[in-house]
């Protein structure tokens, strides 16, 4: 394929999701709607998939269609400034200082640096390497599901707040407006133009939290709208700084020569940890769970907030071994560390998932700030289970919710009786977080094992980890607990429902079982697009991945036959156990005060021969992780590493 | 003998026991007897410095008394045992076991109570 | 070829000598315990004893799937010990024997039992905090022998010993609580009584506790092993080593009350992650210098 | 088959459950465990949960709050189990037998396998009892291998769901 | 925010005797604690308006096996009391040593289980073993380990024998020794200090309002102790009460042991004093009227109400045993307390179900 | 922390303090109430006051069968009997009674004149 036709594919990827958008706002069929979501779908798979191979058939790892539009990026410049003055119009609406001051700021540089600066835009608009390709695949697969999901999920959703009119049209042009502005935003190669994509998914963030339109809504909207502003103040100054020392906006080149200083570096760096809601900005995320659950794992967990991890990613090699890297390190680690810690003391299923992904976007951070192959390799798989896991596992969680109505762990004991299809999904979903021979797993190995040069970073993960197993064990035995009764299924869900948890659940184990073609298509040309090394200290081969250091080759991550087996072992022989003799039921013990003929053993005689409920909640340790106690702790802390990131980069 | 006994009416009971507070008094007990006579005595045991003070109530059956519990928590247990095994009826407790304290649900009524006959003849092979 | 087979021989070896081992240990512990408490204590072999008894028991169950927990709980173990022989990767091994762990958790908190899931909680927070240690433990194997592998460790020329005096120290504490001996037998009672009944395997009965027992006993062959490590050259110092540490155990096991799980929480962070950090960052600025 | 048998013999396992014991059968009970007799010797323990247990130790005279109480704990053993009554109250209900809230000897609702009199009884013969209890248990395993290969697992859980266990007074 | 709602007990292998508790807790701080009786209670009050007030000492003998002797010992000395019946001098002796023999395995097996319950074995079995040397005196003395049944109205069914006394002041002495070695880990051990201080504390107020007697009583500072009213032969001996007054698990626990050394003291006193001569009178008639006899039982004063009609059977017998009154205090410690302390919480207030219900 | 290790290392280096019971019996105490022994039924007058003074009602003695009947799991091995006995022909044994399986009564009948008494055991129930 030439140079047009991949521009082509890449203006499809762009564009059509663009036209879906206005269309579904258009047109306001519901049927239309529903061939409009699919159509696009199918064509996002479509373009995905011969992007991948393009690029694997690519001599040198890259696609640069280049173009010579100058309107474009005038286009782009002008979108830029409408969407400013929108954002200060939406704040003066909102009666909000903090985002019109800003917008305001943002709209001033960029006013003076792009329309009255001569700013030369560079040659190649738009750069397809295999990181912005994971970037892509994991927009145009999850993306496409999670709208198919919404299909479903949104109707009942209406329904169950009661609306008159649908507001679904909207709901899906922001949806799709936003799958536009991220597949653009991992292909090009312009900084400016990848700030207006930043400031785009900022704002659909923003009208997606308020979509419900309640006062809780707009709030946590309003907070994440200016919580994004800062980081896109820090963008825009981040660009200006290095636009006037290295006179191009080229992102490869900048990332490329190193001849930037550390300053700008550090803002973007400082961009992405707003938008990936690092500590102390986490609080964004967490409001934004109010928004419907399509919304939540689309944006909030498996691809917005990745952007700023991508542009941290993306930005390694201009920080790689400096001083920054580590402080990136360590301020991802300590995220992860403190919101795993958190998540302890959550029992909403939404906020142990919002913490969940904060802690993981940390944990990506913090590979990229090690910033050793290892390292690396760690963090783009990374990116790309917690992705595919955490996207099933919040639309698991919204399911579960109109199933039962509530999204309170507690509620879900006996989840497994009354749900099993939604409840099967589920708990492979937070195992796929957990165990083996799931890859949330293997990654977390690579990260230890490449994060021994900085031990204060080891110690966050070490122990991030560990908190990590208490709130997902915790979540998954409530899940799981079972208690002798025949099946009473309340569970009915739409197709488009079902069909995305399974396509997204098929994704969870084909992402596992795949590794090592996934490791040695994608992540191996991209670690070796770094630095043109032949000898990665890193390998995948044999059903696992394996690290050389030396002569050594350890690992034996020969997990999935292995643990398979054992699986496979675990279920079968009860089940055979159970074929030759099955076990006799009895009431757990209750201390003898059991009721009769109470199989179950729910209740027991209390105090003057009452019968009272048993009720067994988790614990969540609130004397010890409690939010409210804890999080004023963390969010000095980190705040605090975030200045001395910037106090050692200025030096 | 008893000494110290002091006779009340079931009116007086509150402020008598109030007045015991006052002094300083712990309650030590409650005794319910049925004198097989219709009648109940019951006896309130308050002790200072090894020196007992006794309340001497005579009630009817059927008699309704109120809960010195808002008075001395720890009369909750005598009360309701009282009104377990003797029927006196006792009104205000601060922990009502509805006849449940000592006797399951199919205790026998009442068991102290004279007009009970509650001695099974069983066992007795 | 060979060596495949070889190393297959020598996890089935394993296999099947651990769990003899372990008991015959477990044995005497109780037998040593009871000349503690003066008493005369039971036979060496009572561990096998209630094991086959209790292979002979019907089997009952609170809910259909119990049985599963309970066999990932042994195939973990188990996996984990042949990881171990095979001289494999440290880290994983650790990870394996966590989920070995988290499976007897999940399988006691399937059950609706009061005192199974408090076990099981319970159990969760002496998983938060023992498991640090143990993943700072690893890393302080790989800090004085540049890998993750076991290998590596049986390489040196020095025993590991000298390069992580105080990640020992704290490993011996945390092996406490892995062992459930006494000052933190919080989430099952091993033996004496306590709140929760038998905590997490309340619930457990006939095969299902045998298997869980033996699992102890894999479980404690690894740990010794791991002792071991620490003196891997010549073996049999190790081995005489974690004896010692094992008789240790249970004097500590003798001569102290359960403590509380937030005493556990608190000193396991401040004094055992504290200890290895202390050895860590010293072993850092060592291979610095 | 023949291992597990005498595996049985050397570790019982047992439960105590005070029923209206005036715990005098109790303390003495518990003092089998320490030091002087330690009945650990044989293999003995006191795991205080019905579904460990093989033997269950009843002191005390069922009364009609524990009567379901009893029953509970004696439904959640898994077979083969025995039942051993110490003291005068747990074989007959002793000197309790006339009360009100009594209704007599465990046997009453358990099916009994031992009886230990004595009030209370010596350490001694409690061990004796429950070594005659294991005794016992080796004939009702035998019966159980018997009874289980014609059971459906209906009729098992039935069985498990109603207190129907053989008892006079319920 | 819903709580854990949980059923504690009856059966539960901390605790020796069936209580029952509803607990309500968030993770493991209990907010809520209601504690249900009923599982012991026989009717024995009942019980004993059909017997001859003779055999009843048998019958209160059996309200509880651990502190079976004064049990029949307050009974004996209110009928005593009733019908005018002067018991002999050694018999009164007799009687305070067989108390405090009764007193010391009491508290000894009270240790016991109170090392068990903060799960402290070997600390348990060294306790017990040390009791054991009492049950030994016991049977040797009166024929019997636990219900010694050794009273009777009028005096004591046996003597013991001047080479006996000797003995036992031996044996007694043995236990101090004994329990001299763990004391210091009661008293100073770590962890066993980390269960018991600050522990469910009781202020003298509280303790004094909610009625608390006994052990319970002195460990908040309140000093009686119902042997000071001198009955038996406690008038001619020399003992003070113990009193703590920090009202904590960890002051019930000294107060407990330094009342086996004074239990200890309070034998070899008697052995010393104890004159010679008859052990009973008999006994003639049959009481009339009503009598109220209080005895310090090792967990706090018990309160014997009789009343005869003048013919053999009793009309009325109540019987307010010191459990009885100190479970109340259970309402005031359990909330706001940890589960792991419950059983602790419990075991200090060392019930005794058997004697509340009787 | 270290109070209990003395302790601790002493047990383990003396003896152990338990009695090996089933294989060394200890002798019984002098004057122990074991169990009832039975009667020397020949001395026995069927007075019957063992039988109105036993506290729990074990004993059963017909005067016309001339049969001295005692239920020893309903015996709380007071003593009693034995003390009120006019003839002295009970007595109590040393040795505690172990157990049984099965609870049989212990009877004895005296025969019209002969000199061997008949012992006879029959199940209770
Ligand atoms: N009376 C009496 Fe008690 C009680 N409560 C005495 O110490 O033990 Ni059972
Ligand atoms: S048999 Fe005797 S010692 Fe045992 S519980 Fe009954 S009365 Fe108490
Ligand atoms: S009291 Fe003596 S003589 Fe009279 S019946 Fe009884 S055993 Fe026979
Ligand atoms: S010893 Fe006591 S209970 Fe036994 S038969 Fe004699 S009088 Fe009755």
């Amino acid at each position: 394929m030439g140079n047009n036709e991949i521009l082509a594919l890449v203006a499809v990827a762009i564009l059509l999701p663009a036209l879906s958008a206005a269309l579904c706002y258009l047109i306001r069929s519901t049927p239309t709607r529903k061939f409009i979501v699919l159509f696009t779908a199918l064509v996002m798979f479509v373009v995905a998939g011969i992007l991948t191979q393009q690029l694997i058939k690519s001599p040198n790892g890259k696609l640069t269609p280049t173009m010579n539009l100058d309107f474009v990026g005038w286009i782009i410049k002008f979108l830029d400034m409408v969407l400013m003055i929108y954002i200060i119009y939406t704040g003066v609406r909102l009666r909000k200082a903090l985002i019109v001051t800003l917008a305001s700021i943002q709209l001033i540089a960029l006013v003076i640096f792009e329309v009255f600066g001569t700013v030369e835009e560079p040659k190649t608009s738009f750069v397809i390497d295999y990181l912005s390709l994971v970037m892509i695949l994991l927009v145009s697969i999850i993306g496409p599901i999670i709208s198919i999901f919404a299909m479903g999920y949104m109707k009942e959703h209406e329904h169950h707040l009661g609306l008159q009119k649908s507001r679904q049209p909207r709901f899906f042009m922001i949806i799709f407006v936003f799958l536009a502005a991220m597949n653009a935003l991992v292909m090009t190669n312009n900084l400016s133009w990848m700030f207006f994509f930043w400031e785009v998914t900022t704002l659909c963030s923003f009208l997606l939290i308020s979509h419900d339109g309640n006062t809780e809504s707009v709030k946590n909207a309003s907070r994440a709208l200016w919580m994004n502003l800062v980081g896109g103040v820090a963008f825009v100054f981040a660009m200006i700084i290095i636009y006037n020392t290295t006179h191009t906006l080229a992102i490869d080149e900048i990332v490329g020569k190193g001849l930037v200083g550390l300053l700008p570096i550090a803002l973007l760096c400082f961009a992405g940890f707003t938008k990936s809601a690092q500590f102390p900005f986490q609080s964004w995320l967490l409001g934004a769970m109010v928004a419907p659950t399509p919304v939540s794992a689309l944006l909030h967990s498996s691809t917005m907030v990745k952007a700023g991890v991508y542009l941290i990613v993306r930005l390694v090699p201009a920080y790689a071994g400096t001083v920054l890297g580590t402080v990136v390190a360590v301020v991802g680690g300590f995220t992860f560390m403190a919101a795993s810690a958190v998540a302890i003391s959550q029992s909403n299923g939404k906020r142990v998932l919002a913490y969940s992904t904060i802690a993981n976007l940390g944990l990506i951070i913090c590979c990229a700030g090690i910033g050793n192959y290892v390292s690396l390799a760690a963090a783009v798989l990374l990116m790309i289970f917690h992705a595919v896991s955490k996207g099933l596992l919040f639309l698991c969680v919204g399911t579960i919710e109109q199933g039962i109505g509530s999204r309170d762990i507690e509620d879900m004991q006996g989840l497994m009786k009354r749900m099993p299809f939604t409840t099967v999904i589920t708990v492979i979903g937070m195992i796929s977080m957990l165990l083996p021979p799931f890859g949330v797993l293997i990654t977390k190995w690579l990260t230890i094992e490449s994060s021994t040069s900085l031990p204060l970073v080891m110690m966050f993960i070490i122990l991030g980890s560990a908190f990590t197993v208490v709130f997902w064990s915790k979540w998954l035995g409530i899940i799981l607990t079972m208690s002798y009764k025949p099946k009473h299924k309340i569970e009915h869900l739409t197709a488009s429902v079902k069909g995305a948890l399974s396509a997204l659940f098929v994704g969870v184990l084909a992402a596992s079982i795949l590794i090592v073609p996934l490791f040695n298509n994608l992540i191996k040309p991209y670690l070796q697009s770094l630095g043109n090394v032949e000898d990665l200290p890193i390998g995948g081969s044999k059903g696992g991945i394996w690290i050389t250091v030396g002569n050594a080759v350890f690992g034996g991550f020969a997990s999935l036959l292995f643990f398979g087996i054992i699986f496979i072992l675990m279920i079968t022989i009860p089940i055979f156990l159970k074929r030759t003799k099955a076990e006799s039921i009895k009431p757990p013990y209750l201390c003898g005060e059991n009721i009769n003929n109470d199989v179950r053993g729910l209740e027991f005689y209390s105090p003057a021969e009452k019968v009272e409920k048993v009720v067994v909640r988790n614990y969540y340790l609130g004397g010890i992780f409690g939010e409210k106690n804890l999080t004023p702790w963390l969010n000095f802390i980190s705040g605090a590493i975030i200045l001395i990131m910037f106090g050692a980069v200025i030096k | 003998m008893i000494e110290n006994v002091t006779d009340i009416t079931k009116d007086q009971l509150l402020g008598e026991v109030q007045k015991m507070k006052y002094d300083g008094y712990r309650f030590v007990t409650a005794t319910c007897i049925d004198n097989g006579d219709e009648t109940l005595d019951v006896y309130y045991h308050f002790d200072k410095d090894y020196e007992l003070k006794n309340f001497k109530l005579k009630l009817q059956r059927n008699e309704e008394i109120s809960s010195i519990s808002k008075i001395y928590l720890c009369s909750v247990l005598v009360e309701n045992e009282m009104s377990e095994l003797f029927g006196v009826k006792v009104s205000g407790m601060a922990i009502d076991y509805g006849g449940h304290m000592l006797l399951a649900d199919d205790s026998p009524d009442n068991p102290m109570a004279r007009n009970q006959i509650v001695i099974e003849q069983k066992g007795a092979k | 070829m060979t060596d495949v087979i070889k190393d297959i021989i020598l996890v089935v070896a394993a296999i099947i000598v651990a769990p003899i081992i372990g008991g015959i240990l477990n044995g005497l512990d109780r037998k040593i315990s009871a000349r503690m408490q003066n008493r005369y204590g039971p036979p060496i072999l009572q561990p096998f004893y209630d094991v086959l008894k209790l292979f002979g028991k019907e089997r009952i169950a609170v809910n259909q799937t119990q049985m599963v927990y309970v066999l990932g709980y042994l195939f973990f173990a188990v996996a984990s010990l042949g990881m171990l022989v095979l001289k494999q990767d440290l880290l994983m091994i650790m990870f394996v024997l966590a989920f070995s762990n988290i499976s007897l958790v999940m399988g006691a908190m399937s059950v609706r039992s009061p005192y199974s899931k408090i076990g099981a909680q319970r159990e969760i927070i002496q998983m938060m905090a023992y498991e640090p240690v143990l993943l700072l433990m690893v890393v302080g194997v790989f800090m004085s022998t540049n890998s993750f592998m076991i290998k590596s460790v049986f390489d040196l020329d020095k025993p590991l010993l000298y390069s992580l005096p105080l990640i020992f120290i704290a490993f011996i504490y945390v092996l406490t609580i892995k062992l459930r001996k006494s000052p933190f037998d919080f989430s099952t009672s091993h033996h004496g009584h306590q709140e929760l009944i038998k905590g997490l395997t309340t619930e457990f009965s006939g095969p299902q506790l045998a298997i869980i027992e033996m699992t102890h006993w894999y479980d404690l062959v690894l740990l010794l092993g791991l002792i071991t490590l620490f003196f891997a050259k010549p073996i049999w110092v190790g081995i005489l080593i974690a004896l010692v540490c094992y008789f240790l155990e249970m004097v500590i096991d003798n001569i102290s009350a359960r403590v509380t799980w937030k005493w556990m929480l608190k000193y396991t962070w401040i004094i055992g992650i504290g200890l290895a950090l202390t050895n860590i960052i010293w072993l850092y600025l060592k291979n610095r210098a | 088959m023949g291992i597990i048998d005498k595996a049985r013999k050397k570790s019982p396992w047992i439960i105590h459950y005070d029923c209206t014991s005036c715990n005098g059968c109790d303390i003495e009970t518990l003092a089998c465990l320490t030091p002087l007799y330690d009945v650990e010797r044989f293999g003995i323990i006191n795991v205080g949960n019905p579904k460990h247990a093989d033997v269950l130790v009843v002191t005390g005279s069922v009364n009609k709050r524990n009567v379901r109480v009893l029953k509970n704990l004696y439904n959640q053993m898994p077979d083969p189990k025995a039942v051993v009554a110490v003291g005068a109250c747990a074989c007959t209900g002793g000197i309790f037998s006339d009360c009100y809230n009594v209704y007599g000897g465990v046997n009453k609702v358990l099916p009994v396998d031992v009886y230990v009199p004595g009030c209370c009884p010596r350490p001694e013969a409690i061990i004796d009892g429950i070594v005659q209890a294991m005794d016992k248990l080796e004939g009702k395993a035998r019966n159980m291998k018997h009874a289980a290969s014609g059971k459906q697992p209906e009729a098992a859980l039935q069985a498990s769901t109603g207190n129907n266990n053989d008892g006079a007074n319920t | 925010m819903s709580n854990t709602v949980i059923p504690f007990g009856p059966q539960h292998p901390v605790l020796p005797e069936p209580l029952h508790l509803k607990l309500v807790m968030q993770d493991e701080t209990v907010l809520e604690a209601i504690p249900a009786i009923g599982y012991v209670h026989r009717g024995l009050e009942k019980l004993t308006e059909t017997k001859e007030f003779t055999q009843n000492v048998f019958v209160v003998e059996r309200i509880c096996g651990i502190c079976s002797f004064m049990h029949a010992q307050a009974y004996c000395q209110g009928i005593e009391e009733l019908m005018n019946i002067q018991v002999p001098d050694r018999a009164r002796y007799l009687r305070v040593i067989w108390a405090e023999l009764h007193r010391i395995h009491s508290h000894l097996l009270w240790l016991g289980l109170l090392a068990d319950a903060f799960g402290f074995e070997s600390l348990f079995m060294q306790v017990w073993r040390n009791r054991e040397k009492v049950m030994d005196i016991m049977e040797e003395t009166a024929g019997s380990r636990v219900i010694i049944s050794a009273n009777t109205i009028g005096g004591t069914r046996r003597d013991i024998s001047p080479e006996m006394l000797v003995k036992i002041t031996v044996i007694v002495e043995e236990i101090r020794e004994d329990l001299k070695q763990v004391e210091s880990v009661f008293f100073n051990d770590y962890t066993v200090k980390h269960r018991l201080v600050g522990v469910g504390v009781l202020t003298r107020d509280v303790a004094y309002e909610l009625g608390a007697v006994g052990p319970m009583a002195r460990a908040s500072g309140i000093k009686t102790d119902h042997r000071t009213t001198g009955y038996a032969a406690y008038g001619e001996l020399d003992f003070e009460p113990v009193v703590e007054n920090d009202g904590d698990c960890y002051a019930r626990t000294v107060v407990r042991l330094k009342e086996v050394y004074q239990s200890i003291s309070l034998i070899k006193q008697a052995i010393a004093k104890i004159p010679a001569g008859e052990t009973s009178v008999p006994v003639k008639g049959f009481p009339n009227g009503e009598v109220i006899s209080r005895v310090e039982q090792p967990r706090g004063e018990v309160l014997y109400y009789m009343r005869g009609n003048g013919t053999k059977n009793l009309e009325r017998l109540r019987v307010r045993t010191p459990t009885f009154a100190n479970i109340p205090t259970l309402l005031k410690m359990l909330p706001g307390s940890q589960l792991a302390d419950v059983p602790v919480l419990i075991l200090t207030v060392d019930p005794c179900i058997s004697c509340t219900e009787r | 922390m270290l109070d209990m290790i003395k302790n601790v290392f002493k047990n383990l280096g003396s003896k152990p303090a338990t009695r090996q019971y089933p294989f060394e019996k200890r002798e019984p105490f002098k004057n122990t109430r074991g169990q009832v022994g039975g009667v020397d039924i020949d001395t026995c007058i069927f007075c019957g006051i063992c039988s109105r003074k036993c506290p729990s009602n074990a004993i059963t003695v017909n005067k016309n069968e001339k049969s001295w009947e005692i239920n020893r799991y309903k015996c709380v091995v007071c003593g009693v009997c034995s003390e009120v006995c006019p003839k002295k022909c009970l007595h109590m044994q040393e040795d505690y009674r172990t157990a049984a399986t099965k609870m049989d009564n212990f009877k004895l009948v005296q025969q019209p004149k002969a000199e061997e008494p008949v012992k006879e055991e029959n199940s209770q129930q």
